[in-house]
């Protein structure tokens, strides 16, 4: 058989617009692209002059799904800008919000739009007859973050609630505590994805070595927040010098920015965050790493579907944690003030599919620029690079039935972010 | 009607004692505000609140309720909050704005969603000092003669405590070794006093006579149209009063499609569908219509029907509306009254 | 305590269109009894209400000489008319009142009778024109006025050419315009048809109005160019009514409901209470 | 296979906030499935259905590109009824914020720079209707997944929706919170189209006005308010602006300080008459 040109127009079961291209001359692979047709959205450029707490507003805006990461980001990247330093109760409801958004996508990801393409339905919903009891687990997990990210934010998504310095209101104790029993009865649900996904077999047609990122924990447990990035090749950088690591540029086939490391592509990914800090994992979530884990981890992005699923486990079991700590600090704090009102200033956190920087400048408390590198942006060309080697192999073998399916299964496990990715630019002084 | 004495410092013990009727309500303080809220720890309760962003309406009108659950054509009426309560800390113009909402709802087609809420509500009234913005001297509603079951008036280091209905007399029962029956000359000095002390505090006062008269001629004045560029059409005039009452009955379909709920939830005649019909017209597209209709209403329409005002001068919307326009500015452009503020 | 809110079971006995919009509706309470004591005026109302669309107000179109069978009919505008018109003859609909004031019939007992009616306005009209026919030996003399904008579009078209038929009263039936050429009658708006009204004692007359609010105005001039008196020149209004019993506040006109006060008023209310029309 | 209605959902320039929220629906999402006949829901289902009618059709995001303009105008020959989901389908969204100002050009040169872009011509994101008849709106950043139940069991029961039009306030009044207005806080309850249960005042932050205007929006009131308490009036309209989009700049352009003049050039380029604009 013969191939002229794969287009995937659309696609499906990931978050945003983009598609696949493959072409070929001659019987011969030409050119795999990733397109991206989601229309630009110029967010940050709409920052410019606005006040920090609208930008805040505007930024979780990028993103339905990783809104919180984004708002997470943002805040930080201000409070850093404006010289503000929250308290521990701040910082510990940031992380439980940031747990609810965790466990969310990735249960949304690994049950919804992953099992699918590994059972062989084009939908959750076509799996139901055969596989409720899984569908049913995933959705419970799903909806305990959805509720989580409400209670901490206002509402399943673009919550109000955080804002620079502090929350608009705070949970009760007794929210609180029904959260931390919901969270630990929900544990077996989250294994199921760990269980299903250990015991499937992944397919090896991409395989291709890989750099990976994540942002280093402040302190010595497995975490999302730091001001350090560590990166596969072994070395270490400041949060701040991003753009060093990111290094953005734009290509014509998409609406997103490429970026790379060394003129190499990379990977960001709770894979990414499983490679670097693996062993940091404690209890169920760490057993299941250990048993799990081998050395296909850094050269198969198809594993990143079974990170998700494990990372899962470790947020509900974290949850528990942040909330005993959360309620033995009994009074609510007040909104910190800024202490200047002019700055810069960056931040990392890792969103669910990877690290996510948020840069900006104020100046006369307002935003005079604003930068905003995501995750899906910096492993597009990563994504690009395993589409082509997949074609290759696969061409290679003449194992060319549902060649789409399964080149869209790849993108898939990257639990790309495609609007995310539209509006990654940095503007200064318009 | 029976009077007896109540030692201040009883009070919790016997608000604790209320409870045993059903769940008890009063007020609390929500930041600078208050608001009605239940009873846990009787020690919550505001004793020195002023007025309640909503008024005690709430408990027999909720905002938002259910009337019936339906299951294709079959109608099942649903009364699912309404249980035994207390409402304590009602101040006399609420309690005037509840004998309003009884004309309302109790007279012609008694409507049971109000009725069974009502029956199942012991009201506790509680005497107040007045601020800078209320009126309810000029409204005539600033005592109660009835429509409370008991009420409690300030009386030095004890509570005056009035029993206005035999429901009342079974709630004086609960506790009765707390209250004494002896009221001393002495203790009508004392009230006599509390009374002129509270008289003297009203700085809000004006002339409601001839008021259906006035606004009638005044229905072409300028005024209306001043006050309508302002006026955001927010509806929060209407929310807060404790005498608006007007509501929408929707609908609401549950996913299978065959079920679901006929629901009612508050109205305001300041929304701009209030008065929409099919084919488009409008019969108050205008915003001065409207306000003229929430003034009609106030100062108007019930005196015509009830000879007496269906404002009961709580100062609510003096308190609420973000541009100012209340029953205060709008007797004074009618009036040119001074109503100081 | 009964709940006024509860709608009543009524079976749908039999439905045809009236025209290309409107339908005709004939309902019937499920119980028999209630069916034949179920009393009302014309002039009123009910509420239709239909389960996951809601309720709305429909004047009776049918009338109390004639028991046992309530008829409306119904304009597809919104959520109760769409749901309503697609109920199939035999279904069970919820129903509920009568209400309002309806005609003072006793005061219009004896007296010469004008009924003016444009467009769906012969939805309430037609029962007090029934009402009058069934008891014609009780009342004087009897004009009705009807104007539709075209022939398609005049509602009952058949039972009222029948009724021009009768000798014991004046039926004129106009048309705005008669684009086909086909009708027999006059063409031209309804105030025309005033012309042909003769012989009345202006000061024993009730004219009665009931059409689109622009046709009230100069209908209205003609009656009291008549001399007929204001208090005896009768209209219905329409408001939006979410309860039809005074509760829900929306056609509240100064003092007054439409629900409860109305809907039928007379001229004499409209001057003297702003706001009416 | 049955007469339910069939349902597409669509989604175009945006953050997919909409389609999410109902996605986050996990208590009712196999009944919205079994309500309606779902034809394409790409978030979820890779199964689709592109060239058959419709009866409904969701739709999210804002339109920036030529190839959604043709894809949109698809939708809607296809559909019998359309409803833009969320601010940004209703009036642009927050991309939208600048619509008047005339700098996308130069906005769009700084982050792309002067490279040429194949995959499609991108423009100014605008809400739907610049482009075609739209028949209901349901707003919200995002929208609430009740008013979405309430629209979609209507819309499948073949009848027509109204949603709440009441602003933020009134719901506001209605969960009893302080107002944040009268505390000299830059609201916007007032002029914000409710339904959202005034959840930021619920939590004590001030309405950002992301559902978008009311119908009866008073903005010269609001501004005039507004100042008194000693904002500027660049402030104010900032946030105006931020999720107003397009239904700002149509309804209040000029207290705004966007001239009529302005917008015309604004419809030119993005290839939609003035008659067409005059129509709706
Ligand atoms: C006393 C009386 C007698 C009547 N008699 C008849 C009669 O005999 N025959 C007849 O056909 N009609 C009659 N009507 C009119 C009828 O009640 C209305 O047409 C009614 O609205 C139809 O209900 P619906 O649910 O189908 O329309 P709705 O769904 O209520 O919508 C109709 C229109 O009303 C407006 N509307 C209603 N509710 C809302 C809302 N919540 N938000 C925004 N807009 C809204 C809209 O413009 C909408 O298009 C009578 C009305 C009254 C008051
Ligand atoms: S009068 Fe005031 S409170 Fe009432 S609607 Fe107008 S602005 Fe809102
Ligand atoms: S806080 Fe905002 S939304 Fe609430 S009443 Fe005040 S102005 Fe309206
Ligand atoms: S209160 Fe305002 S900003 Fe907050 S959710 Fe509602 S509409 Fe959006």
């Amino acid at each position: 058989m013969s191939l002229e040109r794969i287009k995937i127009e659309s696609l499906a079961r990931v978050e945003g617009h983009g598609g696949i291209n493959v072409t070929f001359d001659e019987g011969k692979l030409k050119k795999v692209t990733v397109d991206i047709h989601e229309g630009p959205r110029l967010l940050e450029s709409i920052a410019i002059g606005r006040s920090p707490s609208e930008v805040v507003s505007l930024a979780c805006r990028t993103c339905a799904i990783c809104t919180l990461s984004h708002r997470y980001a943002a805040l930080r990247a201000m409070e850093k800008a404006l010289g503000i330093e929250v308290g521990p109760k701040v910082q510990l409801m940031r992380d439980l919000m940031h747990c609810g958004e965790m466990i969310e996508s990735n249960a949304l990801h690994v049950f919804l739009l992953a099992l699918p393409d590994y059972l062989g339905f084009p939908s959750a919903v076509h799996m139901v007859p055969d596989y409720a009891e899984d569908v049913q687990a995933g959705l419970r997990v799903k909806r305990f973050g959805v509720r989580l990210m409400e209670l901490t934010s206002a509402r399943p998504i673009h919550g109000e609630n955080p804002v620079i310095g502090g929350f608009g209101r705070y949970p009760s104790k007794s929210e609180l505590l029904k959260f931390k029993y919901a969270a630990e009865a929900l544990i077996p649900d989250a294994e199921r994805g760990v269980e299903i996904l250990r015991n499937m077999r992944q397919p090896n047609y991409m395989e291709e070595g890989m750099t990976f990122m994540c942002t280093k924990p402040a302190h010595d447990r497995y975490g999302w927040v730091g001001d350090r990035i560590l990166t596969s090749t072994g070395e270490e950088f400041n949060g701040w010098d991003y753009r060093k690591l990111t290094n953005e540029r734009v290509v014509a086939h998409s609406m997103a920015k490429r970026s790379r490391y060394k003129n190499k592509p990379y990977m960001v990914s709770a894979l990414a965050r499983f490679n670097l800090l693996g062993e940091r994992l404690e209890a169920e979530a760490g057993e299941h790493f250990r048993r799990c884990y081998n050395l296909s981890w850094i050269r198969n992005p198809m594993y990143n579907n079974v990170a998700q699923a494990i990372e899962t486990v470790w947020a509900l079991e974290e949850v528990p944690r942040l909330v005993d700590k959360i309620i033995a600090i009994e009074d609510d704090p007040d909104i910190c003030m800024p202490s200047r009102d002019k700055g810069a200033g960056s931040a990392a956190v890792e969103a669910p599919r990877g690290t996510l920087y948020h840069h900006y400048e104020v100046a006369a408390d307002k935003v005079v620029g604003a930068d905003i590198i995501t995750p899906t942006a910096q492993f597009l060309d990563m994504l690009e690079s395993h589409i082509r080697v997949a074609a290759r192999n696969l061409i290679k073998e003449g194992d060319t039935d549902d060649i789409e399916l399964k080149l869209e299964m790849i993108a898939r496990a990257y639990d790309p972010c495609i609007s995310c990715a539209t509006h990654l630019v940095r503007v200064k002084g318009l | 009607m029976k009077a007896l004495k109540l030692k201040r410092d009883d009070l919790y013990t016997y608000l604790e004692s209320l409870k045993s009727y059903g769940e008890l309500w009063g007020p609390v303080a929500k930041g600078e505000k208050y608001v009605y809220a239940r009873l846990t720890n009787v020690r919550d309760v505001a004793l020195g609140a002023l007025r309640t962003i909503i008024p005690p309406k709430k408990f027999f009108v909720p905002p938002r309720f259910t009337m019936f659950r339906y299951t294709d054509d079959h109608y099942a009426e649903s009364f699912d909050d309404v249980k035994p309560r207390v409402l304590f800390g009602l101040h006399p113009c609420d309690i005037h704005g509840l004998l309003i909402l009884d004309e309302l709802f109790l007279e012609r087609f008694p409507d049971p969603y109000y009725k069974r809420r009502r029956d199942a509500t012991a009201i506790v009234g509680l005497s107040c000092i007045p601020d800078d913005k209320c009126m309810a001297r000029s409204t005539n509603t600033h005592a109660v003669e009835g429509g409370f079951d008991l009420a409690f008036n300030e009386l030095g280091n004890n509570y005056l405590v009035w029993i206005g209905s035999s429901l009342g007399d079974d709630l004086v029962r609960l506790n009765l070794d707390l209250f004494s029956e002896d009221i001393e000359p002495e203790d009508l000095k004392t009230y006599l006093a509390w009374r002129r002390k509270r008289d003297s505090r009203y700085k809000l006062s004006f002339d409601l006579t001839g008021m259906p008269d006035i606004m009638e001629l005044s229905w072409d004045s300028p005024m209306w149209n001043e006050l309508a560029e302002k006026c955001l059409a927010c509806g929060s005039c209407s929310m807060v009063c404790p005498t608006c009452n007007c509501y929408n009955v929707r609908d609401v379909s549950d996913l299978t499609l065959n079920s679901g709920v006929r629901e009612r939830h508050w109205d305001s005649c300041m929304n701009k569908e209030y008065a929409l019909v099919a084919g488009g017209h409008n019969f108050r597209e205008a915003r001065a219509e409207r306000l003229k209709l929430w003034y009609t209403h106030k100062l108007k329409a019930f005196i015509t029907e009830y000879g007496k005002p269906s404002c009961v001068g709580c100062g609510r919307c003096i308190d609420t509306c973000p541009v100012d326009i209340n029953v205060a500015e709008v007797i004074r452009g009618l009036t040119g009254q001074k109503v100081t503020l | 305590m009964t709940n006024p809110f509860l709608p009543e079971e009524m079976r749908l006995v039999r439905r045809y269109d009236l025209t290309s919009d409107v339908r005709f509706f004939q309902v019937r309470p499920v119980d028999m009894d209630r069916a034949l004591s179920l009393r009302y005026k014309p002039g009123q109302f009910m509420m239709i209400s239909l389960a996951g669309a809601g309720e709305a107000p429909f004047s009776i179109s049918s009338t109390p000489s004639r028991p046992g069978m309530l008829e409306f009919c119904i304009r597809k505008v919104g959520r109760v008319t769409t749901e309503l018109f697609k109920r199939k003859e035999n279904s069970l609909i919820g129903v509920r009142g009568p209400y309002g004031n309806g005609f003072p019939l006793e005061k219009m007992i004896g007296k010469d009778n004008l009924i003016v009616v444009g467009g769906l306005g012969a939805a309430p009209l037609r029962s007090l024109l029934l009402y009058i026919l069934d008891n014609r030996d009780k009342f004087g003399k009897f004009y009705f006025l009807h104007g539709a904008k075209t022939p398609e579009e005049m509602l009952f078209r058949k039972e009222f050419f029948e009724i021009k038929e009768r000798d014991d009263l004046n039926c004129h039936l106009t048309v705005d315009v008669d684009e086909k050429g086909q009708w027999p009658f006059h063409v031209g708006l309804v105030t025309d048809l005033f012309s042909k009204v003769e012989e009345l004692d202006p000061e024993n007359t009730y004219a009665t109005v009931c059409g689109p609010p622009a046709m009230y105005k100069f209908v209205i001039a003609e009656f009291l160019k008549l001399g007929i008196p204001k208090h005896q020149v009768l209209m219905t209004l329409e408001r939006r009514m979410h309860c039809g019993i005074g509760k829900c506040g929306h056609c509240a006109i100064g003092p007054i409901y439409t629900c409860l006060d109305g809907p039928v008023f007379s001229y004499w209310d409209v001057l003297h209470m702003k706001d009416l029309i | 296979m049955n007469n339910k209605p069939k349902v597409g959902f669509y989604s175009f320039s945006g953050c997919e906030g909409d389609l999410l929220t109902i996605l986050h629906c996990e208590d009712e999402l196999l009944d919205i499935f079994s309500a309606v006949d779902i034809r394409s829901f790409r978030m979820a289902s890779s199964e689709r259905h592109d060239d058959e009618n419709l009866d409904i059709a969701f739709i999210e995001g804002s339109i920036t590109t030529n190839k959604h303009v043709k894809k949109l105008k698809v939708i809607r020959e296809r559909s019998k009824i359309v409803v833009a989901l969320g601010t940004c389908a209703c009036y642009g969204g927050p991309q939208s914020a600048r619509l008047g100002y005339n700098d996308w050009e130069e906005r769009f040169k700084k982050v792309y720079g002067s490279a040429k872009l194949t995959v499609a011509k991108p423009f100014e994101s605008q809400p739907l209707d610049e482009f075609i008849k739209v028949d209901y709106r349901i707003p919200g950043c995002p929208i609430d997944k009740y008013q979405f139940f309430y629209a979609l069991t209507r819309l499948a029961k073949g009848m027509p929706v109204e949603l709440t039009k009441f602003p933020v306030c009134a719901e506001c009044k209605w969960n009893e919170n302080e107002c944040l207005l009268l505390k000299g806080q830059l609201c916007l309850g007032p002029i914000t189209a409710g339904g959202c249960n005034s959840r930021c005042p619920n939590h004590g932050l001030p309405c950002i006005g992301c559902w978008g205007p009311t119908d009866e929006a008073n903005v010269a009131s609001e501004i005039n308010l507004l100042k008194e308490k000693d904002f500027s009036a660049e402030e104010i309209i900032n946030k105006l602006r931020l999720f107003g989009g397009a239904g700002m700049v149509r309804r209040f352009g000029e207290l705004l300080g966007i001239k009529p003049k302005e917008e015309k050039t604004l419809s030119k380029t993005q290839g939609v008459s003035k008659k067409k604009r005059e129509k709706k």
